[in-house]
């Protein structure tokens, strides 16, 4: 390594600056996948069509078509609008997913920031851009902006409770917060003795797994959850009044948010970026543990896409009663049968 | 028995939305949501003033007019033959639908029958356009509960539909095919095969979305017990069609009052209804109306007589004096034209009974009570054209 | 065939044929509705017109509802009035823009003539009722005269004639009384006049003629020997 | 050592004196923020915008937990407050008046009240600050080492009791003696992923927060819960009167 390398990275500021690189490209780089294979191509595949064509091979340059799109759009505020509020909206949406990628590990020594409490702290940040949606939402001086804003805080606060209390099985079988320890725990686990393929807590979690997705699906605002985006009753909901690059930064929202609450089901769930049969402390995981996590990353999101694509939307309501009778019930159960089976293995 | 019945609908969504009822005690301020006449709910310029408290529905007043033609007036100065041109875009996802009971009406104003051939013809264009609508009804009622795919499919399979029309008439969206004392042509070489082969695709497309769309807990759940319309009180609104037979009232023009001309007496069919009255139901029934349309379509390709399409008419068109009422079942619901003659070139007055009008005229009764998601649900299921609504 | 051989042979099956089901329903209605019902038709295996005087139209509407027929079809209005613009719109004799004039005249020309069921004045009120068990179907109508274009309405009875007498009442200028919300149901709240009239121009058929009809499309199966007249 | 593990290990060192400094202007720039934020919440006559600049006051006071390293006080200050409560505030303003633009009633009258609350508040904080830490002194410089060794380390593949892997240093002792160890030693013992086994390694906070509430302070915890279920209760039966 010749000097100049060094004395960048034994400075504060050098490696502080490549954390934020790191972070952009960690958060960008599988939103623009996913937006691409699922929204262009899977969706396509399911309606019976076959999606951008035209933009690059097989379309793959579409989404900087669309990006070059949202750039070139004006920036339109409504006339009633609360300027400051309305311009800042995205950015806080936005910023909460930056927030929560900080706590992924990609690799034995590929992380951001190690915390003791990196589950923990995700799901408090994830919590954060509830004020971007209800500030887009008050805002846009709209009716349906409002509803819409409305409509999401009311269901991010709700599904909340769901998502702790699943993470918390895995919690209590991994005995720790952090987020590296938590692969660890899986990739050094045994079942029944057997420790061939470690042990991925969806096989002992499985019902935390389930409750994990559903309740994800529905911090995402995706279909089933859609409610507050609903198109055909809120035309947009609180995006209704944004355009431009600020559309742009919601819809990257959407989709980054997406891709990082399947890196941390895939941390608590699948092993996050480790594989059966190599030793975890390998330096190999440092290189192949991004790919790892991003191949888990295109399961947990091909889930979440093909409900998206299947399913209709449930009624606020509806989706209330099915949080607070149903899946918060259940995930108690969860966590008094896992500290049960804790103690008694 | 209007306030009654009211009273027990309110009841009744009272207890069914028990859990969602909690904020309804708290006073927050009244609001106005606006529906339309630009909104993605509404597919067309429909738009509906929705006076909310929380999130249910107040009062509801839909307002049209947006997309008025006015071809009850246009038509008194057009030509029998030229009338059909406008009365295509009345429903314009079933066209031909609508041209068929002028015609009829004119026919009997004339006096005159369509040789057999046209009158099996016909009635297969008129079921097909049947299915041509109602399956773009069905995928929308998809978007209209959040699931996007079911109107792809919707689309795709009516293409094949809409080719065999457009093989036969030339006109994909306004055939204009319908002629007094016949059609304009006869069916191409080989229509016949292809068309069992679309009816064959769109009974396919019946059972893919009855597995993806229909079975679906979600979307019963969104329809279930949602937009009841007691039997009774759909009548008084004039309700027609599916969303009458969603209601339990097993009335079907075709074969109750088939109008001379039309040949549904030779096909074996059956006439689906479904007690309960709700959107799910109004949607259950319109998915079979499609199968039986195809049944219909099969059974009169197969004995289609020979011989001519046109009877004998004379080449400038003067209707006999008259006044003739003739109804069919369209798409939509029922369609009738009152058609007054004076003998001249053009008819006197031309009353058009078109389906959606009466059948949205019961939301302001309908959507009392009901949350916002709710109101985009039942539109959805009342199924209606903008057109047909507007004329 | 001819018109006049067709409206001929329609005259004599009418007197030929006796529609004893459709005959019993109107003793059943004149009996029921006794001076209101002023004059009726009935089209043998067709259909039954009725006509009833102004103050029995909300009557009517009463015993046929009670008379199972609850289905309400529509309700609309007619203008008998000949138009003033010339009655056959290919004819090319009257294209003035000044129709007030022309309009006496072809007024005193043409002599109004009511349809089915009769009728005495300019505008009458028409709707349709259906009785869906038995297949039975009314037609009603209700003469109006010119300077007092009040009729009741049907809503109490029929909730669906809401829509349709709010069209009528700006199509036609017809006022129903009691109606709970006479706006406009189509037309812009501030529209001058009521199109549907007969004597409401159609402006752009005045601006620009009809040709009359220039192409007849020969007819398939209509070979030369075609008798036309 | 790949380029990543090199950059990961010095992530781990934070005692160097640029670090101290970043922390310094980040301490700074924070406060600067949420004394200007804290300052317009009371002053701004938009009701949203004052919940709103309290969002960032209470942002703030969670970045300055994390600054001082007890990352778990910082996320519950975020989802408690944040995520929780002030949720609940726009929730209901908005709900209610959802009015966009100033609302005159909230220009109070009261002001002179309000400024005598917030001075007698600042002076018992003060005073109950000086008087706990009147004598304390912040040191400065190298922390004192604290060494935990693993009674079990391990070496080849073979789990040793640490006795036997370090003989020279542990000859002699009796299980109650302390030993001092040099890092140099304990690196050699226990191997980096050694350290980050599950329990093995946690000094953190975390664990001293978990220990006391579990163990020191369980009775005012379970009362806590007991208080808040009677609350979840109480407004379940205010909401449901019919």
């Amino acid at each position: 390594m010749s000097g100049w390398i060094d004395t960048f990275f034994d400075s504060y500021w050098g490696p502080t600056g490549l954390r934020t690189l790191g972070g952009l490209v960690a958060v960008l780089l599988p939103a623009g996948a996913l937006v691409y294979i699922y929204l262009f191509k899977l969706m396509s595949f399911v309606q019976s069509r076959i999606g951008p064509m035209e933009a690059g091979p097989q379309g793959s340059l579409q989404l900087l078509a669309e990006v070059g799109k949202a750039f070139q759009k004006e920036d339109i505020f409504p006339r009633k609008a609360d300027k400051i509020v309305f311009a800042l909206a995205p950015f806080v949406v936005l910023m909460s997913t930056f927030l929560l990628v900080l706590v992924v590990p990609f690799g034995p020594d590929a992380w951001f920031v190690n915390l003791d409490t990196g589950i923990y702290f995700a799901l408090a940040v994830s919590s954060v851009s509830v004020i971007g949606i209800l500030m887009a939402g008050w805002a846009s001086a709209s009716k349906y902006s409002l509803l819409g804003g409305l409509r999401a805080a009311g269901q991010l606060i709700a599904y909340e409770l769901p998502l702790v209390l699943a993470v918390m099985g895995v919690v209590i079988q991994a005995g720790t917060l952090n987020m590296q320890d938590i692969v660890l725990a899986q990739a050094e686990g045994e079942i029944f003795g057997w420790g061939g393929i470690g042990n991925p807590f969806i096989l002992t979690q499985f019902v935390g797994f389930a409750i994990f997705l559903i309740a994800m699906q529905a911090e995402l605002t995706q279909p089933p959850f859609d409610m507050p985006v609903a198109e055909s009753e809120l035309v947009s909901g609180y995006m209704t009044e944004y355009s431009g690059v600020r559309f742009l930064l919601f819809f990257i929202g959407e989709f980054a948010t997406a891709g990082v609450f399947a890196m941390i089901a895939s941390v608590l769930f699948l092993g996050g970026w480790w594989v059966p049969g190599i030793d975890p402390d390998s330096n190999l995981f440092n290189i192949v543990g991004p790919a790892v996590m991003f191949g888990k990353v295109l399961f947990v999101t091909l889930l979440i896409f093909w409900f998206r694509f299947t399913y209709p939307r449930f009624r606020e309501d509806q989706l209330q009663r099915l949080c607070w009778k149903f899946l918060i019930p259940i995930s108690l159960l969860n966590i008094v049968v896992t500290g049960v089976l804790k103690v008694v293995f | 028995m209007t306030a009654v019945s009211e009273t027990e609908q309110l009841r009744y969504i009272s207890q069914q939305a028990a859990d969602a009822r909690v904020n309804v005690e708290i006073e927050t301020e009244g609001m106005t949501l606006n529906l339309g006449p630009q909104h993605p709910a509404t597919h067309g310029t429909l738009r509906i003033i929705a006076k909310l408290d929380g999130e249910q529905v107040v009062a509801a007043e839909p307002v049209m007019g947006y997309m008025h033609r006015g071809y009850e007036k246009l038509a008194e100065v057009r030509t029998y033959p030229q009338v059909t041109t406008l009365v295509n875009r009345i429903d314009w996802v079933g066209s031909f639908a609508n041209e068929t009971p002028f015609i009829l009406a004119a026919e009997k104003l004339m006096e005159i029958e369509a040789p057999p051939r046209a009158q099996y013809i016909r009635t297969i264009l008129h079921e097909m356009s049947r299915i041509a609508n109602v399956i773009l009804g069905i995928g929308d009622m998809g978007v209209q509960v959040g699931a996007v795919t079911p109107i792809f499919f919707a689309f795709r399979d009516r293409e094949y539909v809409l080719n065999q029309i457009e093989a036969v008439t030339g006109g994909r969206f306004h055939p204009n095919f319908d002629r007094i004392g016949g059609l304009k042509d006869d069916l191409p070489a080989g229509w016949i095969q292809n068309t069992k082969n679309a009816m064959e695709k769109v009974r396919e497309f019946c059972d893919q979305i009855e597995e993806l769309m229909y079975g679906n807990e979600i979307f019963q759940a969104r329809t279930r017990g949602i937009g009841i319309i007691p039997a009774d009180i759909g009548l008084s609104y004039g309700l027609s069609g599916v969303n009458i037979r969603g209601s339990g009232v097993d009335w079907d023009v075709r074969r109750d009052a088939t109008p001379h001309g039309l040949v549904y007496d030779k096909a074996d069919w059956k006439v689906w209804t479904h007690p309960d009255g709700d959107s799910y139901s109004r949607m259950w029934v319109r998915l079979q109306e499609v199968r039986e349309g195809t049944k219909i379509v099969d059974q009169l390709l197969d004995d289609i007589p020979s011989g001519p399409i046109m009877a004998k008419v004379p080449r400038i068109i003067k209707v006999p004096a008259g006044e003739a009422y003739v109804e069919t079942e369209n798409p939509l619901g029922v369609m009738g034209y009152y058609v007054i003659s004076k003998g001249d070139l053009n008819p006197f007055r031309v009353k058009i009974r078109s389906a959606s009008f009466n059948n949205v005229s019961i939301t302001p009764w309908l959507l009392k009570g009901v949350y916002v998601p709710d109101i985009i649900t039942i539109l959805g299921s009342l199924y209606f054209i903008l057109g047909d609504i507007d004329r | 065939m001819s018109d006049e051989t067709a409206v001929a042979e329609t005259d004599e099956a009418e007197i030929v044929e006796v529609d004893e089901a459709r005959e019993a329903l109107l003793s059943e209605l004149t009996s029921e509705l006794a001076d209101g019902l002023v004059e009726s038709h009935v089209r043998a295996g067709d259909d039954l017109w009725i006509r009833v005087h102004r103050d029995a139209w909300v009557d009517a509407g009463m015993t046929l509802k009670q008379m199972d027929f609850g289905y309400f079809s529509f309700l609309s209005a007619i203008d008998w009035l000949p138009s003033p613009f010339g009655r056959d719109m290919n004819s090319q004799v009257d294209l003035t823009l000044t129709p007030s004039e022309d309009a006496d005249d072809e007024a005193e020309a043409e002599p109004m003539e009511t349809g089915v069921a009769g009728g005495e004045t300019r505008f009458q009120v028409f709707a349709r009722v259906n009785d869906i068990t038995t297949g039975r179907a009314v037609t009603l109508k209700a003469d109006l005269p010119d300077d007092d274009l009040n009729v009741g309405t049907w809503i109490p009875v029929y909730p669906g004639a809401n829509w349709h007498e709010r069209e009528a009442r700006e199509m036609y200028g017809i006022n129903f009384v009691g109606h709970p919300n006479p706006r406009n149901l189509y037309l812009p709240g501030d529209f001058q006049g009521h199109p549907m009239r007969k004597d409401y121009a159609l402006l752009s058929r005045r601006i620009k003629p009809w040709p009359g009809i220039v192409d007849v499309e020969p007819m398939p199966g209509d070979d030369d020997e075609g008798d036309d007249s | 050592m790949t380029l990543l593990a090199q950059v990961a290990s010095d992530f781990n060192e934070l005692t160097s004196s640029e670090v101290d400094i970043a922390q310094n202007i980040a301490f700074g720039m924070i406060a600067a923020v949420m004394l200007f934020s804290a300052f317009r919440t009371v002053t701004t006559a938009n009701v949203v915008h004052a919940a709103l600049y309290l969002v960032i006051v209470l942002a703030g006071v969670a970045a300055l937990f994390i600054l001082l390293g007890s990352d778990f006080v910082g996320a519950t200050q975020v989802l408690v407050y944040i995520g929780a409560i002030i949720v609940l505030f726009l929730f209901g303003i908005m709900l209610t008046k959802a009015r966009l633009g100033d609302d005159e009633s909230v220009e109070s009258e009261r002001r002179g009240m309000g400024a005598l609350v917030g001075i007698l508040l600042l002076v018992v904080m003060g005073y109950a600050l000086v008087d706990t830490f009147e004598n304390a002194e912040l040191t400065f410089g190298e922390p004192e080492p604290i060494a935990y060794v693993p009674t079990e380390v391990t070496v080849g593949d073979v789990p040793t009791p640490v006795l036997e892997a370090l003989p020279d240093v542990f000859a002699g002792l009796g299980d109650d003696d302390e030993v001092t160890i040099s890092q140099a030693d304990f690196d050699s013992l226990v191997p980096e992923v050694q350290r980050r086994v599950p329990g093995a390694e946690v000094f953190g906070n975390n664990k001293q927060i978990a220990d006391s509430i579990f163990s020191q302070y369980i009775v005012p915890f379970e009362a806590v819960s007991v208080l808040l279920l009677a609350a979840l209760i109480g407004a379940i039966v205010v909401a449901r009167k019919e």
